[in-house]
């Protein structure tokens, strides 16, 4: 871990809670889910805080995200309200979908935030175009495109990742590198799975290979691609090396993973990491860090009590929003 | 009024709707300096340059979902998917996403993507590029599903369709193309959703679309000749469904037919025939037929293909045996 | 008799497939140690190893083509697709490929292929996750089509789908899995494009497939206690149809009903009902009815979703409807 | 060009004679579509012999073949006969598909020709299962899946040599570069345009580039890879350098080449190039080139009087071969 920019420390105890505040909103879901307050499918973001909070952290407002349906995490980086998520995910009329869309597909338009994708891939395709339209709008914004280490497989990361090169989309494609789809291991799915970064070789993308559990060097890679993105030289893909720290949805005991793998991994938890290196720097007290768990707490019990007391939508919410003309 | 065919009415509609939309684009496989496999893009990359005529890859999930992603940013994409057959690859970006976003986001998001597409059989080019996938798409909430019969219903509802906040699949046909008629100087819209009456007549009510619906004017002229005067419905839009029409025709001629080109089994003419029956039941003399395709994945030699697809003799014969039910 | 549930049901009837065929095998996304989604592979890979029980990458497309291929060079293979919702992403492979490859060789190769896959919604997956495609392989000729409802179905259908030389798209469905019933202790097959009379009665007639026999079950019970007694068929096939049943039925009732889960326009339900009246119609005293999804995409939230897909008490009151008319 | 092997003369002029027949029979099938005796879309194989003649002749009886649409020169070279494929392409009873399949579905399990595909790329991942099933017939036999370099741009194409990669399985993926899809350049469609060969190091997949003009280069390096596929150890991919001499199907005149294109590879026929050789080596006379040249003709000839003869297809067979039970 090597914080290389001067930054300020309100900043940094920002990112620091940034991810605080995911973990303690995953812990709190799985809680909500035994208790039959969220239903359906529910995949925690716990263990790969760093990715989204060090990706977000240098990306602007016209910029553009897109992921899948593992999306709680990206959302709070990007500075969602846990509130409307939390509703979101009660199935409630605040929810940021009014509870039409539940934890796979979370969606802010205000913050461009275009979306979680249930469909693994599905959302890939989908940000080239909306990379398209960045070029056009000519803000020199970007796109920034979550995956998994599954996705990699299916055949729209090949077409997504062809299009945007032969077109120079101002794209950053990053797959989060977690080891596994779903059950299966990535090194017995995936041929190039010890070096995805150079997935990119096959269509002229530069590849990096970061570290996924440290925050730090997550942004320091952003930062560094990210004029060239913006500047139009065309995507990049970055491999971004993670864990999940649970099953991959709530259902999963996650059984099939060997008993040491998940106990080195566990002890490099990227929240721990941080927490610690910004102490031993004397960049940050205990105390402020505590501060901020604190205020994390308390954030996410009032996003349970918003959702709580929020009403569900209404019976005829139902034909809504099918067409434009209908809402 | 000035005549023209299926291809150019579509090819100056395209230019028109570029012309006047900046935010507008074509993209699709060999739309550019080939003029595209119908012929209908021609000319439009020496007008409009490659950065608006999008050359793409060959890889039609990604265009489609170049398309969703432009049109979520602001943009009005045309795609072109070459033939509908090809756009089985497409179809989880088509049903799954392009149909959803809007609702999955709660209303935030809006997709105004047209999907230009080309569909039927009948140029003995067999089984796999010969079907007719739209009534599939019309089962979809969330797309709007558009069948063009005629040059003038092609300009029409083209333009219909660059207005909608929402996804369209708009269908041509390939038979069709060269097909001529009549379009009137002045501009002028056909609305999404409204049917056509396209021949009217009081004894039978025959319901048709796209290419069939010029089987069933054919077949409506040879019957003619019997004394029997059939009323021709072109649905035009299949989703939404303008059953209003079709309801009020029957009610009329208390006998229906629905011709339509492929399979019958799970074809789009169930559908038609359970509304009619379901919501005129009372007006029916005998229940409401059906011509479609045969069983068959399409045939190539000539003489089988003639078999496999709805045919002027066929229609004539099912409306006799129904007007003798 | 044995009681069992449809997923075991499922689960044996697998290992007695790959116990007695040496040439089949399993391949699926996380069917292998992670034991399938549904838990309908679990144990396999301990029992037949990794070479039979193949854990697939995450790749629609080609682990159908894969099947496909395997089967045209003498393998019996069976891919598990995970859902539906993702056979989307293979529909080029099963439409455009597994169903055509008998025809367009002129019979020289056969596709010995049964790919299993999960419909249907409930359980709050929302809009991507909660359809049925199973209507849309039925209208393709070249497949067949079978949504067992029961595990006496399942595992009886899919000892008659072992045994075709063509491709089969076995569709099963996740709230179904822990359903028990009774099996016999001695080998049975359910023959393929048979329907069950799963409740007979005489007042009117209830059809559905899938989850939506229960459905039509729970509401037939309950309307048992107002009187009216409503004979229940399940069609269990879906290409073939066994339609002559369904005839008798209706023959005998005057009223039918038909239930299925996926939207309405364009669904399946709207074949069956075609098919009714096109050949009952004169037995009719009211026309066919439909109870479906309704049109939307799938909401998430269950005060939402628990409007959007058929329930008992919808049917009922259809029924009773469908009486008093 | 460079002959390295030993080679018997008859099996020379049978390898040049394979190659003129492909050409006289694709000049032959353009004649009878002016004629209206085929029908439909034709693609034909006139500029490319060289690929499919040098890889076939390498293959063995056990051995598997997929292709695309333009796959008349790959039907001949593997030696399914002339006539019946003329009689395909009238849509007559006695072609290989009894009428129903046409120019681009050409089939004869009896080779293990498992068929030409007119949906771009759909080919490959059948490919795969035929391979899955090679290696489980345990007669080391292997695939050869020919495909374009429009293909190459599908997910299907990703996906598929992916499965074949961690699978192992024994298939040689050619892609047939003739720098064109339908009208749109390779250059303008795929990033990897112009080291396609090195598409399989995203899959560990080795990768060669081949002179596709130049039968031995064909012949020699197919020979090169073939024990190593065989014995268990992957798929291959080619790329084989190419030129149609035709435009894509026959409605197209193929104006979007640049002349100077057109006419540098007219100016490299495979044919002409492998003629030459044959006679500046000495290896085999120009009479007996003639000869093989004349009998082409000839067996042409026959195939169209074959065809021309045939009935059509009876009406009754309409709805035979849909399903098995149906024949
Ligand atoms: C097209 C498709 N196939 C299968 C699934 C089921 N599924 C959901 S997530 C998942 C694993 C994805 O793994 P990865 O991309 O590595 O993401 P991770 O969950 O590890 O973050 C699978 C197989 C799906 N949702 N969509
Ligand atoms: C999925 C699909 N998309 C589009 C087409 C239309 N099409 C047929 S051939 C072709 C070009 C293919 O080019 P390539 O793979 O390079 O093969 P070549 O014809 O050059 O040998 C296209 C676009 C198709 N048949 N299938
Ligand atoms: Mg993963
Ligand atoms: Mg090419």
């Amino acid at each position: 871990m090597n914080l290389k920019e001067k930054i300020s420390k309100t900043e940094l105890i920002g990112l620091y809670r940034d991810m605080a505040l995911i973990r303690e909103f995953e812990n709190e879901t799985y809680r909500q889910y035994m208790q039959k307050q969220i239903k359906g499918f529910l995949h925690v973001y716990s263990g790969e805080e760093a990715i989204a909070v060090g990706i977000m952290s240098v990306l602007k407002e016209h910029d553009y995200i897109t992921t899948h349906y593992r999306d709680h995490g990206h959302a709070l980086a990007r500075g969602l309200d846990p509130k409307r998520i939390m509703a979101e995910l009660f199935g409630k009329a605040t929810g940021y979908s009014k509870g039409k869309g539940g934890s796979m597909h979370l969606f802010d338009s205000s913050r461009r935030f275009m979306g979680g994708y249930a469909i693994v891939a599905g959302q890939m395709p989908i940000a080239t175009g909306l990379a398209l339209a960045a070029q056009h709008e000519k803000k020199n914004a970007l796109v920034v495109c979550f995956f998994g280490d599954g996705a990699m497989q299916e055949g729209e990361f090949h077409e997504s990742m062809n299009l945007a090169a032969i077109w120079k989309l101002p794209i950053v494609f990053i797959c989060e590198n977690n080891l596994y789809g779903m059950g299966a291991a990535v090194d017995s799915t995936y041929a190039l799975h010890d070096e995805i970064y150079k997935a990119g070789d096959a269509y002229k993308i530069p590849g990096y290979k970061i570290d996924g559990m440290d925050l730090f060097e997550v942004r320091n890679v952003m930062q560094k691609i990210d004029s060239h993105v913006r500047d139009g030289n065309g995507p990049v893909l970055i491999e971004a090396q993670t864990y999940r720290f649970r099953g991959h949805s709530i259902s999963d005991p996650a059984a099939y993973r060997p008993k040491e793998e998940v106990e080195y991994w566990l002890g490099r938890d990227p929240i721990v990491l941080v927490r610690n290196y910004l102490i031993e720097q004397g960049l940050v007290t205990e105390e402020e860090l505590q501060e901020a768990d604190e205020s994390v707490e308390q954030e996410v019990t009032e996003a349970v009590g918003f959702a709580q007391e929020s009403p569900f939508p209404e019976a005829e919410a139902l034909y809504d929003d099918v067409y434009a003309d209908e809402e | 009024m000035t005549e023209i065919n299926y291809r150019d009415a579509l090819n100056q509609v395209l230019i028109e709707t570029l012309d006047s939309d900046p935010s507008s684009f074509i993209i699709g496989e060999d739309i550019g300096p080939y003029g595209g496999t119908y012929a209908v893009t021609r000319g439009l990359t020496e007008r409009f340059g490659p950065e608006r005529i999008k050359d793409s890859p060959l890889a039609e999930s990604v265009i489609v979902g170049a398309g969703i992603g432009a049109a979520m940013g602001g943009m009005k994409p045309i795609v072109e998917i070459m033939t509908i057959n090809f756009s089985l690859l497409a179809m989880d970006q088509i049903v799954n996403h392009a149909a959803k976003i809007r609702y999955m986001s709660g209303g935030q998001i809006t997709v105004p993507l047209i999907i230009r597409t080309v569909t039927g059989g009948g140029a003995q080019l067999a089984a796999t590029h010969s079907q007719s996938f739209e009534g599939w798409y019309a089962s979809v909430p969330g797309l709007t599903v558009v069948t063009p019969a005629t040059a003038y219903d092609a300009m029409g509802l083209f333009r219909s369709c660059r207005e909608l906040p929402d996804p369209v699949i708009f269908v041509e046909n390939a038979l069709l193309y060269s097909l001529k008629s009549d379009i009137p100087d002045d501009y002028y819209t056909v609305p999404i959703g409204l049917a056509d009456i396209k021949r009217s007549g009081d004894d039978v009510t025959i319901i048709a679309y796209s290419r069939m619906v010029h089987v069933a004017l054919d077949a409506a002229s040879a019957l003619a000749s019997e004394g029997i005067n059939a009323e021709v419905v072109d649905l035009r839009t299949l989703r939404p469904l303008d059953i209003d029409t079709v309801i009020a025709s029957v009610e009329k001629t208390h006998r229906a037919l629905v011709v339509e080109e492929t399979w019958k089994t799970g074809g789009f003419a169930g559908e038609v025939s359970s509304l009619i029956h379901e919501r005129a039941f009372d007006y029916l003399d005998a229940p409401v037929q059906r011509v479609a395709g045969e069983e068959v994945p399409a045939p190539y030699s000539s003489v089988l293909e003639d078999l496999a697809f709805p045919y002027v003799q066929r229609v004539i014969e099912s409306v006799r045996s129904l007007l003798s039910s």
